[in-house]
């Protein structure tokens, strides 16, 4: 039995609806407890601020294509390299560091939990290899389906039973966690060089629109009951005009469920433009969240830009080429058979492009027009609008005005023109901040049932004590100890462990897995379905049977099992 | 002021050692450096005898000669921004990586990487330059940005690699592909070259000798008297493949294909 | 006769390669391809053997006609013979010339070591058990 | 027994279709596989226990001894190489690149003498690819430059290209268009619907001049490009332009050759031009099994695929300085560990000569070329064989190795486990 207690603590928990009160949290074996006995370990939190462990609901730090942008990218990891030393491993790499790299980071902000973002099922067992050497965090693996064959044949047919049952299968073989539409359609399009430009256009042969997968997905992701919606990356991303697309898609979305939204659109700042060229590219977050404002059904992540060199990485390969046309820099792309694709190109985001300008500010907007915090989550879609790093930077940005201002000074002089960024006032307060990056994040995703995003009693013990007196610094306009507070905390404490210590990581980490079992009747799974079977073997390059992510992949794993109403 | 280096006898001789505190501004506070000596940190007292001659109040006065067998110590005036460094014999890789400023001279041959993404200053080499001589890193898109190389004998493949702004001057010949990838700045070759410029976008590069195996997708534009060498080159621009605007001019007493 | 010698996979070599103790493999990597005029230039025949002389090296080798090989290249398969001959130059790159080394080609009347008696050439020491 | 989809440990194809008869101790025989899987399954030369080499010649050892003496000679080194790695199972690679980081020393795997240079091409202009079942179902036209599938990888064409159904592609020989480029007339030629016969050493001009083909730019051109035709040029450009999904596959040809990376980097360009007219991929052949898995281990490990430099603390990385080859041939390294591969016999002699002045430990189940080289050979399971494990197809598709068989030999990543657990124990002391 280990024991730990934190005194003295100025906590924020806004799903059990406290606001920075003076307590004390007691821990044992990992869990928060009502009373430690008095031989626990005493951390005293000296009044700072401290809050449930953070969570990313969208960032890309392990598997295929991430791997590939360390791999092809051996100028970025000249930048932030570290020596072994104590516990710590090696590190490299700037906008796409080693796994080390990143856990080791992400602890130092305080963040506990990460959702991958894209997982390739027939890639699944390298995420899982990476999640276990990014140890300090739990993980959980969004699994693309965007053009997945068997899929889209059971659309087409109308089948949504049948959706759910290959959505179950899946899951299940490669042991993911949510179902992830990138460019739903567009990445089977771009397996021959096309994309699809609406939601109401036929997926070349196979008769399906992606307004279909996305609806039939949602209700299949409902039927099995997972505990995460459907999240969801729009298609057109990146284009001038692409609001529009957003809209219609928000449109399709009927509220599902009670607990949570149900869907999930990611990085909406990518999907938020007017105009109809990049010269007239301007912002419409306005219409965005006017329209996410009156829909709870819906939640989407900010997917800001911050200034400087990163990778972009998505499964959106038509989208990334179009980009590679623009910059040409390097292009690596990654189809994957049956099922998704994938590009990666690096970026400079620049405040001497008027677009960049327009798109930093769209990000910010989003996050500030929408009501409900729940409803607009904090995360730059991670490395894609700019490493994970820069997060307290923009808590920063939303808790000040006076900040906002000042950058919007140094920005390109069209941005007022094409953004209403400078007109708006609002200014985040700290609970906002804990809701949009971990008890959102944590309801957003279904996992508030497993004892993340909050700190009552049962909750697993993932705590962040960040060296700020929120109590004596006023956010507005001494943002810059907002900001150096939030990048490394005083302690950031795991699973009832200290993993992180002024900066520091001071033990090996061993994290979990979280992946999904629904289980659905014999009659409609697709297992032992000889149709299913017979195109597995016929079309993949790997055996069916070889296609499973073993549990020795999951050394840690938390499977959560659900039952399909159908 | 000037510090003379003189390496002292090792027992495993062949060891590479990086020493990239060898630049001129480092001596002003004195000779208490350190070196790598493959993976122990050593105390450049360990392997040099350190003779001090002199006192500077400013970098730029502070001159380093290395003497002795030098042939495998990397990195000497990395990041140099001011000063001088003489190097008596050889020299190892990645001496002048980003320097900035002042001057490197080398009377032996310089081994690969000289002057690798150098911004400023020169460096003079007396002997012959290894491979990839002012050229870049792996996967960064530019080389060399500005400063100036010169290498009195020949230098191996790939030379210029990147050239993004500066001159380059290989007196003698080069390998294989000496500015591939250029997209700026001068390479002037005084002897031959094989496959150059493979890729150029821009810059231009001049050769003297014979070019052996010219690429095919460079246009003859014209022919141009160069006064200062009174020798007529034939123009080319290039490389097509790559929509490239660069300038490759060859000597016309030779035949360029 | 100067040559330019190549290296790569054959089938041979890959089905011996797991099983290099064996009469097999040796038989498989210590053979030179050569266009079948080069032999004849030579004057030998198929089968008789050769010296290669490189600037790294020289090793003995038996000779196969090959109409695929260009006359003034030969090929030897993937294995510690080519090895012997090929230079550890890499222009820079960590990749030797494996496809590019010049050698001179002689017959000979020495014999063709076995693998360990080349190794033992470059300082290893047999192992027999 | 006969095992299913077994996972083949030969070529990069990591073919898993293959059935294998098994009796306890010994694999009987092997079906689906190709010539190389059937050689590879039923190897032999096994090394039976742990040797070292003293003044008075060989010994046998335990194995206890043999892992104090290796960790202790990694321990003492001022610039150990760790070089291999390539036919073994990813947890060993792993634990290979955290032996290197606590050691200071350098680690390279066998891309270094085989994709290394494509590695430093897409390094410097990226990788337009994709997993092979996209080419099986999609390709129309195919390409294999300076390669010899037929010989390397000889299911490739079968499984994936020329001769492999797809379903958009029903008919495999009459869908699809093959083209071979080589300068021999190899085996993959004979069947090829075109073959560009290239002068050796001319691929980056051939490249660069279909580029300029490509960009409508052809006038540019001589009548010749290293020994080819411009109008074949000409042809094979408006076949690629036409395809609707087109794959190149390239091989050592380019790797190996003069120009080496930017022979490739060149051949990733014309992707990449072609890509603006239709949809084209290319992909290395990769040659030993699990060679690209070593590449993905040591990247999100250390930020960079092979020749990683740790003598620092950090990691740093330049090929031509911090590659085996390089470092070998300078006389740099003072210990070797080699583990899964073979660098007497595939790396130069003037390089591999080095590993015999030098404590050299070896980690390979079977008596090889490098055996006489190294003082302390310690056997171990063959992954895919006796151990199992997770290996990465060329395509960058991971699969786990299925263990066939009982042996008494121990895991090779055992074996590094506790060689790194000594480093750890004497380190902290």
């Amino acid at each position: 039995m280990t024991e730990l207690m934190v005194k003295n603590a100025c906590v924020i928990d806004p799903l059990n609806r406290i606001n920075t009160e003076m307590m004390d949290i007691a821990i044992r074996d990992g869990r928060i407890v009502e009373s430690v006995s008095g031989n626990a370990d005493v951390i005293d939190a000296k009044g700072c601020l401290t809050l449930p462990g953070g969570i990313d609901s969208h960032t890309h730090v392990c598997g295929t294509k991430v791997n590939f942008g360390r791999y092809m990218s051996p100028e970025d990891m000249r930048a932030g390299r570290t020596a072994r030393s104590g516990k710590m491993h090696v590190t490299s790499g700037y906008y796409v560091p080693t796994t080390y790299g990143n856990s080791y980071r992400y602890s130092r902000m305080g963040y506990t939990t990460l959702l991958e973002g894209a997982m390739a099922p027939l890639e699944a067992r390298h995420t899982h290899e990476e999640f276990t050497a990014t140890p300090h965090q739990d993980m959980l693996a969004n699994t693309l389906f965007d053009g997945n064959w068997s899929v889209m044949e059971a659309v087409q047919k109308g089948d949504v039973r049948r959706v759910a049952a290959i959505v179950a299968w899946t899951l299940t073989a490669v042991k993911g966690y949510s179902i992830k539409l990138t460019n739903p359609g567009g990445t089977e399009a771009w397996g021959w060089g096309e994309d699809v430009t609406s939601i109401h256009e036929q997926v070349p042969n196979f008769n399906v629109t992606p307004a279909e997968i996305i609806t039939a997905m949602i209700a299949a992701n409902e039927m099995l009951r997972l505990p995460h919606s459907v999240h969801l990356h729009c298609n057109n991303l990146g284009k001038p005009g692409n609001y529009r697309t957003t809209l219609e898609t928000f449109d399709l979305v009927p509220d599902r469920n009670k607990e949570r939204q149900s869907l999930y659109a990611t990085h909406v700042q990518f999907h938020a433009y007017g105009g109809t060229t990049w010269r007239n590219i301007n912002s419409k977050a306005e219409e965005i969240a006017r329209s996410v404002n009156a829909k709870p059904q819906i939640v989407m992540d900010m997917g800001q830009i911050m200034f400087g060199r990163t990778m972009t990485m998505t499964a959106d390969g038509p989208m990334e080429f179009k980009l590679y046309c623009l910059h040409h820099n390097k292009w690596s792309n990654h189809d994957v058979e049956l099922e998704t694709g994938s590009g990666i190109i690096p970026v400079l985001y620049s405040k001497k492009s008027l677009v960049n300008c327009v798109m930093w500010a769209i990000g910010l907007e989003l996050a500030l027009l929408t009501k409900n915090p729940y409803q607009c989550l904090l995360a730059t879609d991670n490395p894609n609008g700019a490493p994970f790093v820069k997060y307290p930077e923009i808590i920063g940005l939303l808790m000040s005005k006076r900040y906002r201002d000042e950058e919007f000074a140094t920005l390109h002089d069209g941005t007022g023109q094409r953004t209403a960024i400078s007109s708006i006032d609002r200014e985040m307060d700290w609970n906002e901040i804990a809701i949009m990056t971990r008890a959102g994040q944590a309801k957003a995703l279904g996992i508030t049932t497993q004892g993340k995003g909050h700190l009552g009693v049962g909750a697993e013990a993932d705590v962040a004590i960040y060296p700020i007196r929120c109590r004596d610094v006023d956010p507005s306009t001494e943002y810059r100890k907002v900001v150096e507070g939030f990048q490394k905390t005083m302690y950031t404490i795991k699973r009832g462990r200290v993993i992180a210590r002024e900066g520091e990581i001071i033990v090996e980490g061993a994290n979990s897995t979280f992946w999904v079992n629904p289980s659905v009747p014999e009659e409609i799974s697709v297992a032992s379905d000889p149709e299913f079977v017979k195109k597995f073997e016929e079309y993949y390059t790997v055996r069916m049977s070889n296609y499973p992510v073993q549990d020795v992949y999951l050394p840690r794993g938390k499977c959560i099992r659900t039952e399909a109403v159908l | 002021m000037r510090v003379i280096l003189e390496t002292k006898k090792c027992s495993k001789p062949f060891l590479p050692i990086e020493a990239e505190s060898i630049i001129p501004r480092n001596f002003l506070k004195g000779t208490d450096l350190t070196v790598y000596e493959g993976n122990k940190e050593r105390a450049l007292s360990e392997l040099f005898w350190i003779f001090v001659e002199g006192t500077a109040v400013s970098p730029d006065k502070v001159e380093v000669v290395l003497k002795g067998d030098t042939s495998r110590v990397k990195r000497v005036g990395e990041y140099m921004d001011t000063g001088t460094i003489r190097i008596v014999g050889d020299i190892g890789m990645h001496c002048g990586n980003f320097m900035s400023g002042g001057l490197i001279e080398i009377g032996g041959n310089a081994d690969a990487w000289l002057g690798r993404e150098m911004l400023d200053g020169s460096i003079i080499c007396r002997g012959n330059a290894g491979h990839y001589c002012a050229s870049g890193y792996r996967g960064e898109k530019h080389g060399m940005k500005g400063g100036r190389v010169e290498v009195m004998g020949n230098a191996g493949d790939f030379c210029a690699e990147y050239l993004t702004g500066g001159e380059v001057y290989i007196h003698g010949s080069c390998g294989d592909m000496a500015g591939v990838e250029m997209k700026g700045g001068q390479l002037v070759i005084g002897g031959d070259a094989t496959r150059p410029c493979g890729n150029m976008k821009d810059g231009t590069c001049m050769i003297f000798g014979t070019v052996h195996r010219m690429l095919p997708t460079f246009t003859k534009t014209g022919t141009q008297l160069l006064p200062d060498h009174k020798v007529a080159m034939e123009v080319y621009t290039g490389d097509v493949a790559n929509r490239g605007k660069g300038t490759l001019m060859v000597s016309s007493r030779v035949p360029a294909r | 006769m100067k040559a330019i010698l190549n290296t790569g996979r054959t089938i041979p070599q890959g089905v011996a390669v797991e099983h290099k103790g064996s009469p097999g493999y040796r038989a498989a990597v210590s053979v030179c391809h050569m266009n079948p005029v080069d032999l004849m230039d030579l004057g030998i025949e198929e089968g008789a053997l050769v010296v290669l002389t490189s600037r790294a090296g020289s090793i003995v080798l038996s000779t196969s006609a090959s109409e695929e090989i260009n006359r003034g290249e030969v090929f030897v398969p993937l294995g510690p013979y080519a090895n012997h001959i090929i230079s550890a130059e890499t222009h820079a790159t960590g990749m030797p010339d494996f496809k590019s080394e010049p050698v001179d080609v002689v017959p000979t009347d020495k014999q063709v070591k076995d693998i360990d008696g080349v190794m033992e050439s470059i300082g290893g020491v047999r192992y027999d058990h | 027994m006969i095992i299913k989809d077994v996972v083949c440990p030969f070529c990069g194809c990591l073919c898993d279709d293959l059935d294998v008869e098994v009796d306890g101790q010994k694999i009987l025989k092997v079906q689906n596989g190709c010539a190389l899987a059937d050689a590879t399954l039923t190897g032999s030369n096994r090394l039976p226990a742990p040797i070292r080499r003293t003044d008075a010649g060989w010994e046998e050892t335990s194995y206890d001894d043999a892992i104090r003496d290796a960790a202790d000679i990694l321990l003492s080194a001022d610039r150990p190489l760790l070089y291999g790695w390539s036919s073994t199972h990813g947890e060993a690679q792993s634990i290979g690149v955290h032996i290197a980081e606590l050691i200071g020393g350098v680690i390279d795997n066998t891309s270094t003498v085989c994709h290394g240079p494509s590695i430093l091409a897409i390094q410097e202009v990226g990788h337009p690819g994709c997993t092979l079942g996209q080419v099986k179902n999609r390709a129309d036209v195919v390409v294999y430059w300076g390669c010899n599938p037929m010989v390397a990888h000889p299911r490739h064409m079968s499984r994936y290209t020329t001769f492999a159904t797809g379903f958009f592609v029903p008919e495999a020989q009459r869908g699809r268009e093959v083209i071979v480029v080589d300068t021999r007339r190899t085996e993959s030629a004979e069947i090829a619907d075109e073959f560009i016969r290239i002068e050796r050493g001319g691929d980056y001009e051939v490249l660069s001049a279909l580029r300029a083909i490509v960009q409508g730019k052809t006038s540019v051109l001589p009548r010749e490009i290293a020994g080819v035709s411009r109008e074949q040029l000409i042809r094979v450009a408006e076949i690629c332009k036409k395809a609707k999904f087109g794959a190149i596959f390239f091989g050592l040809g380019l790797t190996m050759s003069p120009g080496k990376s930017k022979n490739v980097r060149n051949a990733i360009e014309l992707t990449d031009e072609l890509n603006r007219h239709t949809k084209f991929i290319i992909s290395p052949l990769r040659g030993h099994s699990n060679v690209y898995g070593s590449n993905e281990v040591f990247t999100w490990i250390s930020g960079y695929p092979y020749a990683v430099d740790f003598s620092r603390g950090i990691a740093f990385y330049n090929p031509g300085e911090t590659t085996a080859v390089d470092i070998l041939r300078r006389g740099e390294c003072d210990a070797a560990l080699i583990v899964a591969s073979d660098p007497g016999a595939h790396l130069p002699h003037s390089a591999a000569a080095h590993l015999a002045k030098i404590p050299t430990i070896l980690i390979d189940p079977h008596q090889t070329a490098t055996t006489p080289l190294c003082r302390i050979q310690i056997p171990c399971t063959i992954a895919g064989i006796d151990a199992e494990g997770t290996a990465y197809r060329m395509d960058g598709v991971p699969l786990r190795y299925k263990k066939l068989i009982e042996s008494s030999y121990p895991d090779d990543a055992d074996l590094l486990r506790r060689i790194h657990d000594r480093i750890r124990e004497v380190q902290g002391a």
